[in-house]
């Protein structure tokens, strides 16, 4: 029970902290905003808390761990994939949305 | 198998078919081999809708202008065949049917973990095969089975937002039936049934069910938000608004192309069986077969991106793509290599479920090499939409699938039915569909070869002898699919008592009576031995024949 | 186009030679294996068949066995990874100094500008040796420019870019596909890829076209621009319009004069004809600029050449009902909308 | 179970039937109470792994967007009122945290307590949606709606753009107007119509994620709490038993779940700078 209730007030803790994060600007570094990040990194840990302590994870057999992990790691190899195509078309160039509505517009137009 | 007289006994047992005859008695039941038979009957159905698209489609390509029907008829006809044949038949064939049946009964179980959700599966499936039929049939749907964007969402007449409701729904019959395998294999299984005396149709259906749970949710969301797009036309995909087409392929693929694992991974489980009993042995290489099942699952998932080499995604990520893609293919060359080795040395009956099963073999080969031809970025962006596509897609999904599934059905039919089928007509009907099969698709790789692309209507001249060759295959194909039909049905009244294991098989589901009784075993089995315990069988048949000799 | 029935696509560059070699390459692994398993499941069907006596032994794969059939496979596999790799990138960097063409998909048809302002539909012409730079971009639906010949294609995408380049080193008429399927008419967007010596391309640029009646040329022109592909079945035909009163969708009746068909070929919206829509994306495109002057009064010509109204007076023709011709599609009234437009009340559902 | 049962008698030839326990909280395909409860607990993680997918891949679809147009959607998400979405959050963690007190009484088979914390749940789910209500109110006075958010750009500029979308580049005077009535807070020197244009309408593509998500999740709620409405009922009965009550800790694990997303959607479409 006790648990429960410095869990719950971790909780609001960060939750606190979530928004002072947002109020304050980290900038960014190669493109990527650290407010991102930082509450990224915060969010992972309340959602731990809560999978572990308030869904018992913690006290479940070894399968279950795999079962509450293993989805995770499946969204992570799914986002990991759509990024890196992103990323990769800006590197190749085979990706023009800045590019298409001066000049494409122009070749749409001149039809 | 042959050698042993089997005496049958007409003392009435229970089983699970005249446990009670009221429609209620069928509508509600939780006897897992009760929906299994009600997901036969309903896939079968939908088999032949779709067949019936892809006839009508063979018949207009005979000639290059496409007399027969309409270019929109056309595109609704290619339509219905993939909607029908991917999300109603394929993806539930072997796991809804044969799956549902055996997976209980392979691990000496008295039914599913969650019986209400394996009826409710079955419900929702066939709500949503109601729901998308009729779209599909009354207004039609013109945007192929793949619903790319943004042709989906703005500009495709017809029915597709009901059609997408239908496949969602259905979608979840799917989840369901995968998730009740998975807990089922890990906790119904009977004392003795470590996870390498399981089947290898276990191993197959346990991989089939994390492709299920982990693959389907997120195509269920992706076309959800196409169905948004076009009916409220908020488009998260709507090139308009800066959104990106090539990401709905991205998330399209990420389930669909661990989609065709969920069609062939069972069918493999299926031929596993098959090719132990027929030949008498077991299967060599266990351990790799069965990890080469997770292995595909797993692999399978990171690959979708060879779907889209020249879609506009980037040359990196299709080199690394292209990488996986080997990779997944190494697990099934390990499959198709063990088992050819398992017939060496092995005692090898051409009864039908082998024949089939030697079918899958061959023709999974086939379709698997030129599977290589479309994963090589080089080749790929020669062969990418063109018939070469279809003629590979259809050697392992109707080559493989399809021929594991016939199989399967003939493997076990005395099981479900406590009727033997007749031997001579399966082996006829076998040998017809594997003619027409090769018929049909073999000229389809020389069609993408010389680059005629996909969804054509119509085609300049120079392609109409293979397509005519294509459209003859068809029609053979077609009667050896309506053959089992019509002899299996017959088989109903008329076949030979089956008796418990007519083949003589190893395994749990072949200890219990046939047809099983509602709760599958008299008593919890235990299990002492690895599976494919061939040689015990024959040495026990042979002291029989022995003592009865005397 | 009619060529007679024939097993291998046309070479029409070093690429096509390259691809084929990579082809070639899986393709004897491919019946190599295919075959081997072939062979074996026959043999050990017959010589191990199930017979009286004959009992089957079990044993097990050594190790090395699964090793090695595990191993080769997956050399042979890398084997292609690195040759289609280098192939696919070479495909994907046009060389310096290529000329740019503009290529713009639209349901259901090719529009091709040129840099020096030369415009086509369908077709696409280039001189031999020179590497041609497509630069390709959607105004609907993905589209795909396929050309088999040169054994290359990519897909047009809305919003974006797409590129691929080619040189052609063999003069000649080669499939122009799209590969993607783009809807009703996908497999009507098909055109051809004109090859010519650099001075027969300097010439058709000039636009050009010999010295033979402007009836002829015109005639040439209908065809090349595909204006049979609508003007022979659902869209207007040409036969007795000249002269005749045309009712126009707005309610006015005009007579269909020379001035009336030049004002319709350079802007086809000017003057609905009564029963068509004018933003229906199956409008037929303003040929203004892609059409010089000489070739507008040729096509006018030749439309003269197909006989003026027998009918005078009365406003003249309907659409031909176009029976089980392929190129059906979706008439004014005939219950079916546009396909191209985002009014909610369009979709059947 | 009852029809199961009554077509499942046992051959009377096999004696012992290993169904023939008669325990009211075991089904019959079942041997034991633990086997059951752990299977019933695997089962729910198992769909929760589903649902991870589910919201995981509009998830992965919107980091895509934010990676591609940060501008525009730091832009739009600025429209957004972080306080509610604050407030919804302490909310829901505080829901999670009845329903954890909920399972604790469960474990007490303690059916009256049990009803009290749920009903606090569902006091505290039903305050989430109203907030969302007033918050969806709020966004369509401000027109902060995909396909119409139009950012104080003026209607006759829209139809401008709307007719010469293509003439676009070729008349940036247009949009130097727009810049000028708009709320943008566009960089001069990137104030050029295609900006302009772009940032309207990624931000557009903003509320659409907006929208579905929030939608999608809200949705979740409504289930989870008519699954609550039901629980209710049952304990009022006395359903739950110290021994049985499965059912209470796996629909805690749902809203558990529901709560996770949540929290990580708070950050992604409010909290962007």
């Amino acid at each position: 029970m006790a648990t429960y209730n410095v869990v719950f007030i971790l909780l609001m803790v960060l939750l606190i902290l979530t928004y002072y994060a947002y109020t304050i600007d980290l900038g960014n570094a190669y493109g990527i905003s650290w407010n991102l990040v930082v509450a990224l990194i915060i969010a992972v840990i309340k959602a731990a808390m809560v999978l572990m302590i308030f869904m018992h994870v913690r006290l479940n057999p070894k399968i279950v761990w795999v079962f509450a992990l293993s989805s995770f790691l499946w969204l992570i190899l799914m986002i990991a994939g759509f990024e890196n195509d992103h990323v990769a078309r800006g590197l190749d160039g085979t990706y023009a949305h800045d590019t298409f509505t001066s000049e494409a517009a122009a070749m749409v137009q001149a039809q | 198998m042959a050698s042993i007289p089997y005496i049958p006994s007409y003392t009435r047992r229970e089983t699970y078919l005249n446990a009670a005859y009221s429609i209620k008695s069928w509508l509600l039941t939780k006897d897992h081999k009760r929906i299994a038979v009600l997901y036969i009957l309903s896939i079968t159905f939908f088999f032949f809708i779709g067949g019936a698209a892809a006839v009508m489609m063979r018949l207009n390509l005979m000639t290059p202008k496409g007399d027969l029907v309409l270019a929109e008829t056309y595109n609704k006809l290619f339509t219905t065949h993939g909607v029908m044949m991917v999300f109603f038949f394929l993806l539930p064939s072997i796991p809804a049917t044969l799956g549902n049946f055996l997976v209980p009964l392979m691990i000496g179980a008295r039914d599913l973990a969650f019986p209400r959700v394996n009826l409710l599966s079955w419900y929702l499936y066939v709500i949503g095969g109601a729901i998308a039929g009729s779209a599909l049939i009354a207004g039609g749907v013109d945007t192929g089975w793949t619903f790319y964007e943004p042709y989906s969402s703005t500009y495709a007449n017809g029915w597709v937002a009901t059609t997408i409701v239908g496949i969602f729904i259905a979608g979840f019959s799917s989840i369901t039936t995968g998730l009740n395998f998975i807990v089922t294999i890990h906790k119904m299984r009977a004392p003795g049934m470590t996870w390498f005396r399981m089947p290898l149709f276990l191993w197959a259906h346990y991989a089939t069910g994390l492709i299920m749970i982990l693959g389907t949710p997120v195509v269920a969301l992706t076309l959800s938000l196409v169905m948004l797009e076009r009916i409220f036309h908020i488009g998260v995909f709507d090139p308009s608004i800066g959104g990106d087409p090539v990401l709905f392929q991205h998330m399209f693929w990420f389930y669909s192309h661990p989609a065709v694992y969920i069609m062939i991974l069972p069918s493999m489980g299926v031929v596993s069986e098959i090719i132990a009993c027929f030949t008498r042995k077991q299967i060599v290489g266990y351990h790799f077969v069965a990890f080469s099942s997770v292995a595909i699952a797993v692999l399978g998932f990171l690959v979708w991106g060879h779907h889209m080499f020249v879609a506009g995604q980037s040359i990196y990520e299709g080199m690394i793509f292209s990488l996986i893609s080997y990779l997944v293919a190494i697990p099934s060359a390990i499959k198709v290599f063990n088992w050819t080795a398992t017939m060496y040395k092995g005692a090898v009956d051409l009864r039908t479920p082998m024949l089939y099963a030697l079918g899958f073999i061959g023709l999974f080969t086939l379709g698997g090499l030129t599977g290589l031809f479309l994963a090589t970025l080089g080749t790929d962006m020669h062969l990418h939409d063109t018939y070469f596509v279809i003629a590979h897609f259809h050697y392992v999904m109707v080559g493989g699938a399809v021929m594991g599934y016939m199989g399967g059905i003939h493997f076990w039919w005395p099981k479900i039915t406590g009727r033997m089928y007749p031997e001579w007509w399966g082996r006829f009907a076998a040998l017809v569909i594997f003619v027409g099969f090769n018929l049909t698709f073999f000229p389809q790789f020389f069609l993408g070869y010389l680059g005629l692309p996909r969804r054509y209507h119509a085609y300049p001249p120079e392609f109409q002898v293979l397509n005519v060759m294509s459209t003859a295959g068809a029609s053979i194909m077609g009667v050896g699919y309506i053959l089992p039909l019509f002899y299996l049905i017959w088989s109903l009244k008329w076949g030979a008592i089956a008796g418990d294991n007519p083949w003589n098989a190893a395994g749990l589901e072949w200890t219990t009576t046939s047809p099983p009784p509602p709760d599958n075993f008299a008593k919890v089995p235990i299990v002492t031995e690895e599976p494919y315990y061939y040689r015990r069988l024959d040495a026990e048949a042979a002291a029989h024949a022995a003592a009865a000799a005397k | 186009m009619d060529k007679s029935f024939e097993l291998f696509p046309p070479h029409a560059s070093a690429m096509s030679w390259s691809v084929d070699w990579l082809l070639l390459y899986m393709t004897v692994i491919t019946v190599f294996f295919t075959v081997l398993i072939f062979l074996a499941i026959v043999y050990c069907g017959l010589k191990y068949r199930a017979r009286p006596g004959h009992l089957a032994v079990d044993f097990h794969a050594p190790m090395s066995l699964e090793i090695i059939w595990s191993v080769i496979p997956l050399l042979m596999c890398l084997v292609m990874f690195w040759w289609g790799t280098r192939l696919f990138i070479s495909a994907n960097r046009p060389p310096a100094g290529a000329m740019k063409v503009y290529v713009i998909g639209k349901q259901w048809m090719w529009k091709i500008q040129h840099p020096e302002g030369r415009k086509e539909i369908n077709m696409l012409h280039v001189p031999v040796g020179r590497p041609v730079w497509l630069i390709m971009a959607s105004q609907d639906v993905i589209h795909d420019f396929g050309l088999p010949a040169f054994r290359i294609k990519r897909d047009v995408i809305p919003g974006q870019f797409s590129e691929e380049w080619f040189t052609a080193d063999h003069v000649g008429e080669y499939h122009l596909f799209c590969d993607q399927y783009c809807g009703a008419q996908h497999a009507e967007m098909i055109g051809t890829v004109v090859v010519m010596e650099e001075k027969d391309y300097e010439r058709w640029l000039a636009g050009s076209v010999g010295d033979e009646p402007m009836r002829q040329s015109g005639e040439k022109l209908f065809t090349e621009y595909n204006c049979l592909s609508c003007h022979g079945s659902w869209a207007p035909t040409m036969a007795g319009l000249y002269m005749s009163h045309v009712k126009l969708s707005d309610g006015r009746t005009v007579l269909a004069d020379d001035a009336y068909l030049r004002r319709s070929i350079l802007d086809p919206g000017a003057d609905i004809v009564d029963g068509y829509q004018a933003n229906s994306t199956v409008l037929m495109p303003t040929f203004r600029g892609t059409l010089t002057e000489e070739q507008i009064d040729q096509i006018i010509e030749y439309i003269k050449s197909l006989g003026a109204a027998a009918n005078f007076g009365q406003p003249s023709y309907q659409p031909v009902p176009s029976g089980g011709s392929n190129t059906e599609m979706r008439k004014p009234g005939a219950g079916n909308a546009p396909p191209i437009t985002r009014d909610p009340n369009q979709t059947v559902e | 179970m009852s029809d199961a049962h009554s077509i499942t008698a046992p051959p009377a030839a096999h004696g012992d039937s290993a169904h023939a326990h008669h325990d009211p909280d075991v089904p019959h395909q079942f041997d034991d109470l633990d086997q059951k409860n752990l299977t019933d607990t695997l089962g729910m993680w198992t769909f929760l792994a589903t649902e991870v997918l589910f919201f995981g891949a509009i998830f992965a679809a919107l980091m895509l967007y934010r990676s591609m147009y940060t501008e525009a959607f730091v832009e739009a998400s600025k429209h957004l009122v972080v306080g509610i979405g604050l407030f919804n959050t302490f909310v829901l963690l505080a829901s999670s945290y009845t329903v954890v007190l909920t399972v604790h009484a469960a474990k007490k088979g303690d059916n009256k307590q049990i009803m009290v914390w749920l009903a606090a749940t569902s006091l505290l789910g039903l305050t989430f949606l109203g907030m969302k209500v007033v918050e969806y109110h709020k966004d369509f006075q401000e027109n902060l709606v995909p396909h119409t958010a139009d950012f104080g750009i003026s209607a006759e500029v829209q139809k401008d753009f709307d007719n010469e979308r293509d003439l676009l580049p070729t008349h940036p005077e247009l949009w130097q107007q727009a810049l000028a009535a708009s709320k943008w807070k566009v960089p001069t020197d990137r104030a050029h119509a295609g900006d302009a244009k772009l940032l309207m309408q990624h931000a557009q593509l903003f509320y659409v994620f907006y929208y579905t998500m929030t939608l999608i999740h809200a949705l979740h709620m409504v289930i989870g709490l008519g699954i609550f409405a039901f629980l209710m009922y049952r304990a009022s009965r006395g359903a739950y038993t110290a021994r049985a009550h499965a059912q209470i800790e796996i629909c805690g694990l749902y809203w558990h779940f529901v709560d996770i997303v949540w929290i990580f959607l708070f950050p992604l479409l409010y909290l962007i700078r």
